[in-house]
């Protein structure tokens, strides 16, 4: 217990310090995507891979090139989430619509197509490692906010998958001062049961 | 000889005094140990205990809704209760310069910390995610959250913590002066530690001067601190709208109850450190006689204080507030409710005789009866409101206390026995410098004479 | 309280040890009234004599409380009130700042401030001399009465005559 | 937990594990730990009626009990998690029972079968699904003609087919129905010449006289008895219809009567017959009714008086009421009124219904409602069964082991037929005895169809894929779901439904099977269907018409009625006493539990954990003794005693009634089995035991065996929610009389015009305005933040005067917003979650010398606007949200609990344990919502107002750009309720219903006094009056 009170009376002081100074508590800081992972070039090869933030999934899918080199919509493989709460991953079938016909340029992308299409046939779904994965207690509605931010809007939380070769994790969605610092700029509910019943 | 009071002189030179004091810090005997051994016993229960519950959940004690506080907010409540008395008595008799409160003061006053400190772990163990228990501090977050001013439950993190740091340095600062005297006294490594412990004190004139200012002012702080914390605790109940709970007289009430209980604990704790410490020509009959009446004053007020519980319940002609009150005394739980009056108003009546005031072991009865009637009394106010209050559907659920429940209160016991018993033997539980004061310096002529 | 204090210079002076009050109280005037100010009293418990003989007035210790507690007493009112104005949420029905409830806290806060300084305040002002090492006896904390007067050892013969004289029992030199 | 979403549909495995997860809400509020990798798992084809987080509807129909109600069933990503009522089917017009959403539980029975089973050596050993079907093909050649099938009364596409299959091999099917209406049928084809079951139109009836008919809760079509009788009985301008129920016992459904006329058990046809002659001495009954004038002159109220033990006076009574009070309704039949004479009694009350002229008016007949072959049927299986003449017998849908009555003495004969074949979903008691189990798929699962009635035809589609991988594979097929547009289906993989099976063994057994060609079930049912669309016209375009059937989960045509006329030459038999088995001194009147029923319910933890409505009691079963009776024998609530009848003896604890003859002992079946899977098995003991084997009725008489009691002098602690079962004058559950209702003044009025106290003002003027003002004053100093904009406000309303404490509502609670059960040892504690509760409270009764009536309560948070619970919480968990709902942020809570000691309501529950671990044990967990978070121990819950579904409809809203519509969705209370009394919507909103329905001057708020002012308004139970 004198511990806690200690605690309590750190605290206090911290907090009138904190409301003193800075006017707003400190608290919430995300991390930002480097410089070094937004300026990559779209050919890589195996070497310089390994060095690449964020999980490796099982089949080296690419953002960068489908989203940015290719700039397709996010919305074409997620296909829900203007609809629905949940973005949708989308279904080999949409993988294959394409890559039935296209094969891949150089070895590498041979490489990483043939394995979509051996799951594919063999009706083996891909098991993809989940980058966000908010807490089962918030509710994160994408559809919200993709109609109130716009379609372009996912950067907002994902960061610039556009750039990045392999995704990683910009933001810890699981910040909960990193959603309401974005409630309180645009002066939307701060209700609690907005995100959380 | 110095003449303190009409039945009260002191025989010993400063000498003596610091003699008999650091005597008491030599080789302790075999019951000390067994006493400590036991309290250690005690606390490990507690602690295996509340391993289980985190486990498992609360789900363990005898919880039955409607009832959702129950044995432990109750000890909570005796064991915030027990430490009013140290402070009573080191702080406000101080200001009032009662001459009897010196030799028994440190020991009460330890006794608060320590009864704090076990308090303080109680609305921990109690709640129902003990992990994220420090989520009532207004620390900064990333949530960007605060917590809720009004609740009476954030007013007792602030009372409590204030309270437990303010008795805690209270306590230590009183014991500067003795601890330096103690170090003056011993060799080899205890005389090191001590010497740390003393911070440099050398009793100066310049020390002495800023030292008994600050001592009156921090006396000062803690008398209204004293008064305010229980209140606090009160109005944890007064400000439900729960029939038993919801009453103006709480504040008043609880302080009342609290001190009362509290010198029930200092007697049970006293009488036997007293003659285990060899200090009767110190806490001497006159001491107990003093505590006695404050806990007969006390005792009325209790008393008084359920009369209009009663009365009110019934003049209020608030069907809700009769049925509880009616129920106290002449419902399921009747056991309870007057094990609470007769321990409580009509024991402490016996004090009227100075007999019994003076009589050790008759004080010794009485204290237990005290401590066991004040922590039902609490039992009693939370569990019988909580049983029969607003919708008669949700009755008959009757707490029913489990293992878990005795485990928690045993620990307690077991905790706050082993930090008192470690702290008499290692630190002067008489003041030193305090009785000194009360004896007069030897003068080479009668006083008065000059040249 | 306790500093680390390296390189404590050793005070030169005379240090006497008395067992009886009214003779060190004799022994502090006539030091007084022979001009030397540096005196340093020791004592098992605070005596009045003593004070008035050294002409203390009363420790500014208080203003440390004084500034405490009314510091304590506005930083609980402003944290309350800032707090539930920065995420306002609605409690039974009751106003989003609502001052009642919010004395507690600015009076608990008045309390531990104004203790927690007090304390502070003996600490700075104790430690202004901490600096110096003077001359000590152990038995000034059970029944001796000691004085101390700075001198340099030139005056130290007729200085331990005058405290032999006031009745000091034992006088020692300290040398630097 | 949507996360999971992509899981569907491809790898089971993963999708039970990552599910599982869903029960570990524990692990997310304990803190938002992200270490755990999670695996996304897409669809290989994506389906387009699954859209990730969004519920997908598809129609269907419930078979729990006959009659057949047409079911919605809420699907998340290919899995079912709710069942809710299809508006447009006719029987329950979108409202749904407690039975009939616990089949959710059915589905995801921890005691399913996982796969085919054959008794190697004695024990049961998993097979495969063709060695099953080959060694079935196998065994049914051996058996030669000798087969025989057992099956429920269910009545469709199935059915048929198994006729004609048992039919193709020499055998016949028996159904058999526990608690059938066989003397119904009986008394029918006496009085009327048919032996069909009709239907009633309780909604029409103005005054509805219930001889031990249970038509609330388990009699007939419990659902349209809910509906009408709401209709009829619930207090509107037209008045109030009165209800009278006759019976040894108070039900449910007697708790709705206005008076409960009690009468020597068996002298019921005395009574009926007497009113039937005082009506017609009264005249106005149809002509050809005169012809009964002879043979009802025996049956004068001075007769039936001597009978009934009823004052003469009173019969006239009841019989001039019912023959004025405009139509009437007569219905008999409950199990607890089915003596001997049963089939006296309902020919009995078919007079008195035909006498007051209501046949074709609200009882229609045409209506052909399921019914079974009765106990003959059964009878005669059983001689066969002595004669040797089965070789093999296929149980389908029928547990006789455990239903019939053991002195009937199935076991027995079961045991020696050399191979027995049951299609079980679960391991119950016949099951158990079997040497093959080939389970069928559960009604969610599979392909199938019923026809509850004349004109009604319900769907049964697989919304989802088996939930056992085991459930074998069929080609996956096109159907439609609820949106109603065409697409694959949700289920890439159909198991085996015993249709396919039987089909399959056609196949391979060949010779007289050979005819059935039909590829699979489905293909069978379509072709049926062919058939049912060329009487629907719909034949030109199939594909549309099935689309459309699908859509709709059915066909449902206008009921017929048929004309019927009294059998010519009718005259009523001898009314004479039954006779009773045994000479213990009370007679024994088992009754159908309200959720159990038959015990078909009791392996469901939901209805488990339900409280009886009537004694509050959960988990185990009981004893039924008036206080009268208790002080006789010195007995007392949870002593536990042994009744003994001549057939058997069962043991369970004391339960004190007052709404119980002295004479009667009552005691609920649906309990004692002795397999059934974990929640079901050896949990209390099974009244049917002490049944005799009914010799010479054609039905099963329930009524018919007195009981001794042995006291045991041991004690059971009876595990019921009931606290306090008295107002003591609190106001909880209001009532007022019909005259004051109808000349709408509000219940304090009522009140001081009965205590004859002046209206005057409680507060004085000055003192009013103060308030005013200072609430004006605290209101404004509320407007900061989120607070500052005017939003909906969400609220509530309750009818008391159409609540029938069916209970339906707590168990959509459960459903929607994963509540978990607790269990006896903690309902004992008072530590039951269920954030919607049922009090019952008494007034009147054995205590006070006044007749006993029950006032149901729902009670649930109130939603206070000064919430009590809000301001205690330190750390705003427990909060007002801007739209008026009293917030409970679970992850925020750290379990201080005073909120809960501060309600004044008591509808805050604390998870003490990890109820969420204990409580959904594989595969139970599926049936978890997705869209509510799972609590973890330590943290305080209570209802939400449903606000998921609040906050689900406003972003759809948004996402359409528009306004949300009042009653466009509902909570999953309102929704559920049978009686309509619920009503849910924005207060603010002064066109809503429930705005308009809180200014009824019936309108009151539950403890008003303490000015928490709740957004829940009850209205008061109207009583009719003193001429009750």
């Amino acid at each position: 217990m004198r511990k806690t009170a200690l605690v309590a009376g750190a605290a206090v002081l911290a907090s009138l310090v904190a409301l003193l100074i800075f006017g707003t508590p400190s608290g919430a800081q995300q991390q930002k995507s480097t410089a070094a992972d937004s300026a990559r070039v779209y050919v890589l090869d195996a070497a310089d891979t390994a060095s690449l933030r964020g999980p490796r999934q099982p089949i080296f899918f690419r953002h960068d090139l489908h989203a940015g080199q290719y700039k397709m919509e996010c919305q074409y493989c997620h296909y829900s989430v203007a609809v629905a709460p949940e973005p949708g991953i989308p279904s080999l079938q949409t993988c294959m619509g394409c890559h039935a016909v296209v094969g891949g340029s150089d070895s590498t992308n041979r490489a990483e197509i043939a394995k979509l299409r051996k799951a594919f046939s063999e009706n083996k779904p891909v098991e993809w490692v989940r980058i966000h994965f908010l807490a089962r207690h918030v509710h994160f509605p994408h559809s919200q906010h993709i109609k109130a931010l716009g379609p372009s809007a996912c950067a907002t939380c994902h960061g610039d998958v556009t750039r990045m070769p392999q995704v990683f994790q910009v933001n810890n969605v699981n910040n909960m001062g990193f959603c309401i610092s974005c409630h309180i700029e645009r002066k939307v509910t701060r209700d609690c049961t907005t995100c959380h019943y | 000889m110095a003449v303190i009071a009409p039945n009260f002189t002191i025989t010993q030179t400063h000498a003596d005094v610091t003699r008999d004091v650091v005597a008491t810090l030599e080789r302790p005997s075999r019951g000390y140990y067994l006493a400590l051994f036991g309290a250690v016993g005690l606390f490990l229960i507690g602690l295996v205990t509340f391993a289980i519950l985190l486990r498992d959940g609360l789900g363990h004690a005898g919880y039955t809704p409607p009832v959702m506080w129950a044995v432990y907010i109750t000890t909570f409540v005796f064991w915030v209760g027990i430490g009013h008395a140290g402070t009573l008595i080191s702080a406000i008799l101080f200001l009032f310069r009662s001459p009897w409160r010196t030799a028994v003061y440190r020991a009460t006053e330890a006794m608060t910390v320590f009864a704090v400190m076990t308090a303080g772990l109680f609305p921990i163990i109690h709640i129902g995610r003990q992990w994220i228990f420090y989520w009532l501090l207004p620390y900064p977050n990333q949530r960007y959250l605060w917590p809720n001013f009004k609740s009476p439950l954030m007013w007792d993190v602030f009372a409590i913590s204030t309270y437990l740091t303010v008795s805690t340095t209270f306590l230590i600062f009183g014991l500067i002066p003795d601890v330096a005297a103690v170090r003056d006294k011993v060799t080899g490594w205890r005389k090191f530690i001590y010497s740390q412990l003393s911070l440099g004190w050398q009793g100066t004139d310049t020390q002495w001067r800023h030292y008994s200012r600050a001592y009156l002012y921090l006396a000062a702080l803690a008398t209204p601190l004293v008064l305010s914390v229980h209140s606090v605790v009160s109005w944890d109940f007064a400000s439900g709208i729960v029939p038993g709970w919801h009453g103006t007289i709480f504040a008043p009430y609880f302080v009342a109850g609290a001190i009362y209980s509290g010198i029930g604990m200092v007697l049970t704790l006293l009488i036997p450190l007293r003659k285990s410490l060899r200090l009767e020509h110190m806490i001497t009959e006159y001491h107990f006689d003093n505590l006695a009446k404050l806990t007969l004053l006390t005792g009325c007020i209790l008393f008084y204080s359920y009369g209009m519980e009663y009365f009110v319940a019934w003049y209020s002609g608030n069907t809700f507030e009769q049925t509880t009150f009616f129920l106290r005394p002449f419902g399921p739980d009747w056991w309870a409710g007057w094990s609470m009056i007769i321990c409580n108003a009509f024991v402490s009546q016996l004090l009227w005789f100075k007999k019994i005031r003076t009589n050790l072991t008759a004080l010794f009865v009485i204290s237990i009866f005290i401590n066991i009637g004040m922590w039902f009394e609490r039992y009693v106010i939370i569990s019988s409101s909580l049983t029969n209050d607003y919708i008669p559907w949700a009755w008959d659920h009757r707490l029913n206390p489990t293992w878990a429940d005795w485990g928690i209160l045993a620990g307690s016991f077991g905790w706050f026995g082993m930090y008192f018993l470690l702290f008499a033997r290692n630190f002067p539980i008489v003041a030193i410098q305090e009785i000194k004061e009360m004896i007069p310096m030897p003068r080479r002529r009668a006083p008065g004479g000059h040249h | 309280m306790k500093m680390p204090m390296p390189a404590r210079r050793v005070v030169p002076g005379v240090l006497a040890s008395f067992e009886h009050i009214d003779a060190a109280i004799d022994a502090i005037r006539a030091l007084r009234a022979g001009g030397h100010r540096d005196l340093t009293v020791y004592t098992a418990s605070p005596n009045h004599e003593v004070e008035e003989a050294m002409g203390h007035t009363s420790s500014p210790v208080r203003l440390f409380t004084l500034v405490g507690g009314l510091t304590g007493c506005a930083a609980g009112f402003a944290m309350t009130i800032w707090m539930s104005r920065d995420w306002p949420v609605l409690v039974g029905g009751k106003p989003i700042v609502s001052i009642p409830p919010y004395v507690v806290i600015a009076f608990e806060l008045t309390i531990l401030v104004g203790a927690l300084s007090t304390l502070f305040g003996v600490a700075v002002l104790s430690l202004l001399k901490a600096g110096r090492k003077i001359a000590y006896d152990p038995r000034f904390t059970d029944d001796r009465i000691g004085v101390f007067v700075a001198a340099k050892p030139a005056q130290a013969p007729a200085l331990e005559r005058l405290l032999r004289e006031a009745g000091a029992v034992e006088v020692t030199h300290a040398a630097a | 937990m949507p996360e999971d979403v992509q899981n569907q549909g491809i790898d089971r495995r993963k999708f039970l594990t990552v599910l599982g997860a869903t029960s570990g809400g524990a692990i997310a509020l304990s803190g938002c730990s992200t270490s755990r990798v999670e695996k996304l798992i897409p669809y290989l084809v994506q389906s387009e009626d699954q859209v990730p987080g969004v519920p997908t509807y598809y129609a269907s129909t419930c078979t729990e009990c006959a009659s057949g109600c047409g079911v919605h069933v809420k699907t998340r990503e290919g899995r079912a998690i709710k069942l809710e009522g299809n508006p447009a089917h006719p029987v329950n017009r979108g409202k749904l029972c407690a039975r009939g959403q616990a089949s959710l539980q059915g589905l995801y029975n921890p005691g399913r079968v996982r796969g085919p089973m054959l008794r190697t050596g004695g024990t049961l050993k998993p097979i495969s699904w063709d060695d099953a079907i080959a060694r079935l093909a196998a065994e049914v050649g051996k058996a030669g003609g000798r087969v025989a099938a057992i099956s429920g009364a269910g009545r469709g596409t199935f059915s048929d087919l198994l006729a004609e299959w048992v039919g193709a091999i020499g055998g016949r099917v028996t159904r058999y129905e526990p608690f059938d209406h066989e003397p119904m049928r009986l008394a029918n084809r006496q009085v009327f010449g048919t032996d069909e079951l009709p239907a009633h139109d309780f909604g029409k009836a103005r005054f509805i006289i219930s001889f031990g008919a249970d038509f609330l809760d388990t009699w007939l079509s419990p659902m349209e008895g809910q509906r009408g009788f709401s209709q009829s009985h619930g207090f509107s301008e037209r008045g109030m219809a009165r209800h009278v129920y006759i019976g040894p016992r108070m039900s449910m459904t007697g708790l709705n009567a206005d008076e409960w006329v009690s009468v020597t058990p068996g002298s019921e046809v005395a009574l009926a017959l007497a009113m039937a002659n005082v009506l017609l001495g009264a005249g106005g009954a149809p002509a050809d009714a005169g012809g009964l004038r002879g043979a009802l002159a025996g049956y004068t109220p001075a007769d039936a008086s001597r009978e009934t033990g009823l004052p003469a006076a009173t019969i006239e009574r009841l019989a001039r009421e019912f023959g004025t009070a405009g139509p009437g309704l007569a219905v008999a039949g409950g199990i607890a009124t089915q003596d001997r004479h049963a089939v006296e009694l309902c020919a009995a009350v078919n007079i008195l219904n035909y006498v007051a002229g209501n046949i074709g008016q609200t009882v229609r007949f045409g209506a052909e409602l399921p019914a079974a072959d009765g106990y003959q049927g059964v009878a005669g299986l059983m001689a066969a069964m002595d004669a040797g003449q089965v070789g093999l017998l296929l149980v389908h849908e029928a547990n006789p082991v455990y239903t019939l009555p053991h002195a009937a003495g199935f076991e027995a004969r079961l045991r020696k037929v050399p191979f027995k074949v049951s299609t079980s979903l679960y391991l119950d008691e016949t099951a158990a005895l079997c040497d093959l189990l080939i389970p069928n798929l559960h009604p969610l699962e599979r392909w199938d169809d019923t026809r509850p009635g004349a004109g009604l035809y319900g769907l049964m589609q697989p919304v989802m894929e088996p939930v056992f991988p085991t459930m074998g594979e069929v080609p996956s097929v096109t159907h439609t779901g609820m949106p109603g547009t065409y697409m694959e289906s949700p289920a890439a993989v159909v198991g085996i439904s015993t249709g396919d099976v039987l089909l399959r063994v056609a196949k391979k057994a060949g010779g007289p099977l050979s005819r059935f060609t039909a590829a699979t079930f489905e293909a069978y049912l379509k072709d049926a269907w062919r058939g049912l669309a060329g009487e629907q016209g719909g034949a030109g375009d199939f594909d549309t018409f099935w689309r459309e059937a699908l859509a709709r989960g059915g066909v449902y045509g206008e009921r017929p009625v048929t004309e019927v006329r009294l059998a010519s030459g009718l005259s009523p038999a001898r009314y004479a006493r039954p006779a009773f088995d045994g000479d213990g001194e009370f007679i024994f009147a088992p009754f159908p539990h309200s959720f159990l029923y038959d015990g078909r319910g009791t392996n469901r933890p939901w209805l488990l954990e339900n409280p009886d409505p009537v004694t509050k009691i959960t988990w185990h079963s009981w004893v039924e003794v008036s206080p009268a009776t208790a002080r006789r024998l010195d007995v007392e609530r949870g002593e536990m005693v042994r009744l003994v009848s001549p057939h058997g003896a069962v043991e369970a604890p004391i339960w004190v009634y007052d709404g119980l003859r002295d004479d009667v002992i009552a005691m609920p079946t649906g309990f004692g089995h002795t397999e059934y899977g974990q929640y079901a098995k050896g949990r209390g003991a099974n009244a049917l035991d002490l049944l005799g084997a009914p010799g010479d009725t054609p039905f099963v008489p329930y009524l018919s065996t007195r009981v001794r009691v042995e006291k045991l002098n041991t004690w059971m602690a009876v595990a019921t929610t009931e606290g306090t079962p008295r107002q003591l004058g609190r106001g909880i559950a209001e009532a007022m009389p019909l005259a004051a209702a109808a000349r709408g003044l509000t219940v304090k009025q009522a009140y001081r015009e009965a205590a004859g106290v002046a209206e005057g003002e409680e507060h004085p003027v000055t003192e009013i305005a103060a308030i005013k003002g200072w609430r004006a004053e605290q209101i404004e100093m509320r407007k900061l933040g989120d607070y500052v904009v005017a939003q909906p406000s969400w609220g509530m309303s309750i009818d008391l005067a159409r609540c029938t404490g069916c209970s339906a509502c707590v168990t959509a609670c459960y459903a929607e917003n994963n509540i978990p059960t607790v269990g006896y040892d903690e309902v004992l504690r008072g530590r039951e979650m269920s954030w919607m509760r049922i009090e019952r409270y008494w007034e009147g009764g054995e205590q006070t010398g006044q007749p006993l009536q029950a006032r149901f309560v729902p009670m649930l948070c109130q939603h206070c606007e000064n919430a009590p619970c809000e301001p205690v919480c330190p750390v705003y968990a427990a909060y007002h949200t801007a739209d008026g709902l009293n917030g409970q942020v679970y992850n925020r809570c750290v379990g201080t609990r005073y909120c809960g000691n501060n309600c004044p309501y008591k509808v805050r529950y604390f998870n003490w344990y990890k109820y969420n671990e204990r409580a959904f044990p594989e595969p139970l967990n599926l049936q978890l919502n997705p869209d509510v978070t799972v609590r973890a121990r330590g943290v305080m819950e209570k209802c939400t107002m449903c606000v998921q579904r609040i906050r689900g409809m406003q972003h759809q809203a948004r996402l359409e750009d528009r306004a949300i519509k009042d009653g466009e969705f509902m909570t999953a209370c309102a929704q559920a309720c049978p009686s309509d009394a619920i009503v849910f919507g924005d207060m603010r909103d002064p066109a809503s219903r429930v705005a308009r329905i809180r200014q009824d001057p019936r309108g009151y708020h539950v403890l008003e006094d303490l000015n928490t002012r709740p957004a829940i308004t009850y209205l008061a139970k109207v009583l009719h009056g003193a001429e009750a």
